[in-house]
């Protein structure tokens, strides 16, 4: 197996905790921590599968740096909304339960 | 464009752009607002002259404009198409007068004569459809323009009448949709020909034919008020009387009356249809409708209901003429067309008199109304026989041909409905002539509006529509046989259906 | 010993993930992520991607911590310390 | 509900990663071979190291609007300003500011390396903006850079100057033809341009991300 | 290959970013001047561009003059043609009603950043229309996904803001999967072009290509508000000022959709039908579930974001017809234009509503017939267009798609149809009967500046008017 497969594995592994955690976890925090774990899953996938050969691809190694300056700006924004919310409201998530806390 | 193009479009033009002119004038531009209506009805009447004219010489007027491919809005100017078209002309100058007296001092008025010239346009755009879209089109574009004259007066009252109202014909259209577009797919497009396209499609189709059958009567069936898909008239009655004249009376059940004569002889083609066996069940239909609309008439209590139940009945002689396989029967129906929307939109306009100058609603409440408004209640008097079809009005005429029709076609038994119908119509009419002329007058009106000054029982603009019409009623019996009579027309016309 | 390294290199990664969501204590989760981004740094090393190691040992690992870091004071500051998403 | 809605994200979950990993495992060679193509064409690009011809020239369009995302990332930031004026920076432990002053040169230095590196080998204006904003963020932490709140006209223009520089590189040549297609003897003075404007702004952007936030609402 | 030099496809991508960095550029609340002239000049090159695909066909604009699969192409066909038109057109009607809207000291606060934000947003759009590139495709999704979440998140209000998070999360893991979707078909084949992919994906691909399909469309899916993705939506665009709340409905949604669709028919045609019944499904429940929500809520504003979860369904209805003929993908294209047009002018016509009365209520609504009728009457025929009514646009699409489930024999869907026009004949008498009724003496009625009106109407009377035009725009489909 190449080292390029093997880290698609891990990809695989990651986008999918990453994203049953964004998906299950209430707290906002989590959330976004979760949407990042899930994004480098993907960015894994990409870079792996495509070198699984073991031949270094400069695109999608590009499109990864693309992504990952599009993930942090998007990162910022959901933290930005959800201090905001926070300030309005004291709550840290936006489901029922959430509420509790 | 040549000129054969462009005049069905201004027939259309020349209630649309009135409507939308009068749509953005302000409450109380009082006059130029009638002189728009007026000069929208007028106009109309010409172009509407110059078409008969030319039909009758033989010039065939037309207009396509594709939409999509494969589908086209076709006007079409025939014969068939200016019987109502006429109608509507004339009787909308009528109520366009008598509403600018009816409505005088009330609000809303723009907005009032704006949709009641967009359902003139609907009604004449209807008419002039050259094919099952276009039909389509204006068919719902009449039921949107006329909801808001039905909630006109915005009481939670009206409310619940135009949700009615909507609910029955928005589901009808549905219908009708559906069997359209099938047909569309089965064939392309549907134009209205003269003995009907749909027999080409040979006999692995008939199916699905029959279906599609259902589904376009039904859909038109609802504002032809066939039984049971009639509870919507009686509750469009909380309208204003103008309303209730032109549109409910003439305008909108006309529409589906028409409807169904179109997609028997020029969809389906009436012998196609009756070797299908359509025509038989349409008759019993029609012939149920009228026993039982002339039935529920009988108790109704308020004046308007029970005219409303009258035209239920009298609307489906039409359909009846339709369905009665054979010329005569054509001629029958299609004189009643004219001749039921004269007789009926003058017991309207006097229905309206008594309410709006002595406050008068029911039946109960027109004792000696006769004495207090002579003129009215003679217009009322002479609609009401023709209704019942005494000699010599317009009604006889047309209850006349049906039964020869009848006999002609080997139904006899509708024969005994006509007979049937015609003494349950005397039986809720002759009540009421009896209380105007007999019965002395109460001590007090329940709510005089309009005080009497000397021979003027009521305004001028509410007095003279009835009386015109009236006056119709009777010369259009009397000269039934002349070459400018309905009659005459709905003969032209049965010629040409029958030719094939 | 490539390999062993790989293998190793992974589980640590999917293990400090998992912590990071996993872990009750928000602080130690964001302390957690910020590992895995460096982890994730070694990992492009790995890949031959030095461009992307560069770039999310500064921005994925150390902007997205410093941003999560003080979002979580924000979050806290109100009413203290917080445990839940149970 | 919320156990049914756990346990069905459990096991889709689940079966996606399986899946995943099974069609993996049996995936042949990819029909395009864009290594190849890409070295074939590095010689026009105007630079050597792949990764900046690909960033810059060949899917330069990703990167154009990728900074757009950014950018207008800070500007909901701002929508989102609450007005408050930001807490003074704490007082802050001197040494740690000293040694903040003293690598704020350093930290300059770093990111014009990148810079002009990312030509030749890894790094470029993604990883010099990166360290600006680092640098900026550290800045704030020893509390010798205050948090910002609306930015005043010149912020606004240093934010926006690299995407403004490249959409004018942008536009100006597809008036000559084509969306950004450098003629091959500018190609790598365009490029450096564009990475320099790049580069204070993103860099200004990603601290700006970090800076308009921290103590607005704490 | 290459252009002459004014190539109107690229430049309506510039020119939004010029203008939205400038507006930033020029600070807050100030743009609108700048916008509006530079949306003018967008429809006129959307128009062009029409215009001139209409005489020699699609266009292909290579970016850095590289071509597919190296470098990333601008492909401008029909259907792109069509959306652009449909944003230009929509979004310069909504800049004016926008201008005069926060014109309004009571809302001023909210168009800090309007207009830089729209000026993104109508970039992303314009560039996502454009795209034949699967991860060039990923930026303009972002792009869109960010600016749109910002503009939900304009008014500032708590329920505003809640909306923005949980649409901003909905969106970022639908991205997601949308990148893992990506990565796998670049995986696969070596290269993200659509035009490269075409060829090469036949109807029995590697197991990663499914699930590459699946995940994209899935995430599409749910950034399109498709049921039961639909759930963040409402309080979306139910509770963002007008003018974003017409934007979004009419705009942003249909983005996501045209890409669904250009996958549908283009690299994921092979795989299609698998998949086209359970959208088609999903689209029905769409149809009956956001009716049945609009029949029930008691706010204006959210009875009309229902309606746009119910009219959205109608979009997916057209995977099962797909394979029937060119009908299905032309009754999507009119229903999303059709919808896109009427929608705007629904939201803009509820945004005077809720002025005049002071109440975003359907009970404060009694007696607007006789105040503002011109909005009354734009908001009406809107309605027409939504119900499917004719003459008008939305009409053409029902029959469309009635003719095309006909013609393909799935009798099911004709009921679905049918039984959501009527649902949303209910939802939309629902304001208008209560709007005829009399005013209670107790009503107050704020005056509204006459512009606001005025671009209802002019929306809504473009949704009616174009079901005369319908063969024009499949023309231009080709």
């Amino acid at each position: 197996m190449s080292t390029g497969l093997l880290y698609a594995l891990a990809g695989v592994l990651l986008f999918v905790l990453g994203a049953a955690g964004a998906v299950l976890l209430a707290h906002l925090m989590r959330k976004v921590l979760a949407f990042n774990v899930m994004g480098s899953g993907a960015f894994l996938v990409l870079v792996g599968l495509a070198q699984r050969e073991d031949v270094i691809d400069p695109v999608p190694q590009a499109m990864v740096l693309t992504g990952i300056v599009v993930a942090v700006a998007a990162t910022a924004l959901a933290l930005g909304l959800a201090r905001a919310f926070h300030a309005r409201t004291g709550r840290t998530g936006l489901t029922e339960e959430a509420r509790r806390d | 464009m040549t000129v054969n193009e462009v005049l069905p479009l201004a027939v259309i033009a020349s209630s649309l752009l009135p409507g939308l002119i009068i749509f953005a004038l302000p409450e109380r531009r009082i006059g130029l607002r009638s002189a728009l209506n007026l000069l929208g009805a007028v106009s109309k009447l010409v172009f509407v002259g110059l078409l008969l004219a030319g039909v009758a010489a033989g010039e065939e007027y037309g207009f396509r404009h594709t939409v999509l491919p494969g589908v086209e809005l076709v006007f079409k100017a025939d014969a068939l198409a200016l019987l109502f078209v006429t109608l509507s002309t004339v009787l909308w100058l009528f109520t366009t007068v008598y509403a600018i007296g009816y409505l005088e001092g009330s609000p809303h008025r723009s907005r009032f004569f704006g949709f009641f010239s967009l359902c003139v346009t609907a009604t004449v755009g209807l008419a002039m459809a050259g094919n099952l879209f276009t039909f389509f089109v204006f068919y719902e574009l009449l039921t949107l323009s006329t909801f808001p004259l039905v909630v006109h007066r915005g009481t939670p009252q009206a409310m619940r009448g135009g949700m009615v109202y909507l609910a029955y014909t928005l589901a009808g259209g549905a219908l009708l949709l559906t069997g359209i577009v099938w047909l569309h797919g089965l064939m392309g497009q549907v134009d209205f020909v003269h003995g009907g396209s749909v027999a080409a499609l040979g006999p692995q189709a008939t199916a699905q034919l029959k279906v599609v059958f259902l589904l376009l009567i039904a859909g038109v069936g609802v504002k032809a008020a066939i039984v049971p898909l009639h509870g919507w008239l009686p509750q469009a009655m909380v309208a204003p009387a103008p309303v209730s004249a032109l549109l409910h009376a003439v305008a909108v059940v006309k529409a589906g009356a028409f409807g169904i004569v179109r997609i028997v002889y020029e969809v389906y083609g009436v012998e196609y249809a009756q070797s299908l066996g359509l025509l038989l069940p349409l008759a019993i239909a029609a012939a149920i409708t009228i026993v039982w609309g002339s039935v529920r008439a009988l108790f109704q209590d308020d004046l308007k209901k029970r005219l409303a139940y009258s035209t239920v009945s009298q609307v489906s002689y039409i359909a009846l003429g339709v369905a009665l396989f054979g010329p005569v029967g054509t001629i029958g129906g299609l004189a009643h067309l004219v001749h039921q929307g004269i007789m009926k939109i003058t017991l309207f306009f006097a229905a309206g008199n008594y309410a709006e100058t002595l406050g008068v609603h029911k039946v109960s409440e027109l004792d000696g109304a006769g004495r207090r408004m002579p003129l009215t209640s003679a217009a009322f008097s002479i609609a009401a026989f023709g209704m019942i079809g005494v000699a010599p009005t317009a009604g006889y005429v047309s209850k006349w041909y049906l039964g020869e029709g009848a006999l002609a076609a080997g139904m006899d038994w509708v024969v005994a409905v006509l007979w049937t119908s015609s003494l349950l119509n005397a039986a809720y009419f002759l009540p009421i002539l009896y209380r105007l002329w007999f019965r002395p007058r109460p001590a007090a009106w329940p709510h005089e509006h309009i005080p009497a000054r000397g021979w003027r029982e009521t305004g001028w603009l509410l007095l003279a529509p009835p009386l015109i019409t009236a006056a119709a009623v009777l010369i259009t019996g009397l000269f039934a046989e002349t070459s400018w009579s309905p009659l005459a027309w709905a003969k032209l016309i049965a010629a040409r259906e029958y030719l094939q | 010993m490539n390999l062993a390294f790989d293998l190793l290199l992974i589980l640590a990664l999917s293990w400090s993930a998992w912590r990071s969501l996993a872990t009750p204590d928000l602080t130690r989760a964001v302390v957690m992520f910020i590992v895995f981004g460096l982890l994730m740094a070694l990992a492009w090393a790995r890949l031959g991607a030095p461009d992307i190691a560069l770039a999310e040992a500064a921005i994925g690992a150390g902007l997205t911590g410093a941003l999560l870091l003080d979002a979580l004071g924000a979050l806290q500051a109100r009413r203290g310390e917080k445990k839940e998403d149970a | 509900m919320n156990g049914l809605l756990r346990s069905a994200v459990v096991i889709v979950g689940l079966s996606l990663a399986a899946a995943m990993v099974i069609a993996l495992l049996q995936l042949p060679s990819a029909a395009v071979h864009l290594p190849a193509l890409v070295a074939e064409n590095l010689a026009q690009s105007g630079v050597e190291h792949p990764v900046t011809a690909v960033l810059l020239n060949f899917r330069g369009w990703d990167t154009l609007l990728e900074v757009a995302v950014l950018l207008l990332a800070l500007l909901t930031l701002l929508t989102l300003g609450g007005g408050k004026a930001p807490a003074p920076a704490a007082a802050v432990d001197p040494l740690l500011q000293g040694l903040a002053r003293r690598m704020l040169p350093l930290i300059v230095l770093t990111a014009g390396y990148l810079l002009w590196a990312g030509a030749h080998r890894p790094g470029g204006a993604f990883q010099a903006g990166a360290v600006l904003a680092a640098g900026a963020v550290f800045l704030q932490l020893a509390g010798l850079l205050p948090a910002w709140t609306a930015p005043r006209r010149w912020l606004r223009l240093g934010l926006v100057l690299g995407f403004l520089v490249f959409l004018a590189v942008a536009a100006a040549l597809l008036g000559q033809g084509a969306l950004l297609r450098y003629p091959p003897a500018l190609a790598g003075g365009l490029i450096l341009l564009i990475e320099a404007g790049l580069t204070l702004s993103l860099g200004l952007i990603l601290a700006g991300l970090f800076l308009f936030l921290t103590g607005r609402d704490a | 290959m290459t252009e002459a030099w004014p190539d109107p496809a690229a430049w309506l991508i510039l020119l939004p970013l010029a203008w939205a960095t400038l507006a930033f550029l020029a600070g807050p609340g100030r743009g609108g001047r700048l916008a509006i002239p530079a949306l003018a000049a967008q429809c006129a090159l959307a128009l062009w561009l029409a215009v001139s695909l209409a005489e020699s066909g699609a266009r292909l604009h290579p970016v850095g003059g590289w071509g597919a699969p190296l470098g990333i192409d601008l492909l401008a066909d029909g259907l792109s043609a069509v959306m652009l038109l449909l944003t230009q057109a929509v979004a310069l009607a909504l800049a004016v009603y926008a201008q005069a809207y926060f014109a309004d000291a009571h809302h001023r606060h909210e168009a800090t950043w309007f207009w830089p934000l729209t000026g993104f947003l109508i970039a992303a759009m314009n560039a996502l229309f454009l795209s034949a590139d699967l991860f060039n495709l990923y930026v303009t999704l972002e792009l869109l996904g960010l600016a749109a979440v910002g503009l939900v998140a304009v008014g500032g209000g708590t329920a505003q803001i809640a909306a923005a998070l949980r649409y901003l999360l909905v969106s970022l893991i639908a991205s997601g999967a949308y990148l893992m979707g990506v990565a796998l078909i670049y995986g696969t084949y070596g290269t993200a072009a659509i035009a490269s992919l075409a060829p090469l994906i036949d109807p029995t691909p590697p197991l990663a290509t499914w699930l590459a399909a699946g995940l994209m469309v899935v995430g599409l899916m749910a950034k399109t508000a498709l049921f039961p993705f639909h759930f963040w939506l409402p309080p979306a665009h139910g509770g963002a000022p007008a003018p974003v709340s017409a934007l979004l409905s009419a705009l942003v949604v249909k983005a996501s959709f045209y890409l669904v669709l250009r996958l549908a028919l283009g690299p994921f045609a092979p795989l299609a039908e698998m998949a086209a019944w359970l959208a088609g499904g999903l689209g029905a429940a769409a149809i009956l579930w956001g009716s049945w929500q609009a029949l029930r809520t008691r706010h204006i504003k959210r009875l009309v974001a229902w309606s746009t979860v119910a009219q959205l369904g109608y979009l997916f209805l057209i995977f099962p017809l797909l394979a029937a003929d060119g009908l299905a993908m032309q009754a999507g294209v009119m229903q999303a234009v059709a919808h896109g047009l009427a929608k705007a002018a629904l939201f803009a016509a509820a945004g005077v509503l809720m002025r005049a009365t002071g109440r975003d209520t359907l009970d404060g609504l009694a007696g607007v017939a006789g105040r503002v009728p011109l909005t009354l009457f734009a908001f009406g025929l809107a309605g027409v267009t939504i119900m499917g009514l004719p003459p008008s646009a939305g009409f053409l699409a029902k029959w469309l798609l009635i003719d095309a489930a006909l013609a393909s024999g799935q009798w099911g869907w004709v009921v679905v149809i049918i039984a959501g026009g009527l649902l949303a004949a209910g939802y939309i008498f629902r304001v208008l009967r209560r709007a005829f009724l009399v005013a209670p003496e107790d009503s107050r009625f704020h005056p509204v500046p006459r512009r606001l009106e005025w671009t209802a109407f002019a929306l809504a009377v473009a949704s009616v008017l174009l079901g005369l035009r319908g063969a024009e725009l499949v023309a231009l489909l080709g």
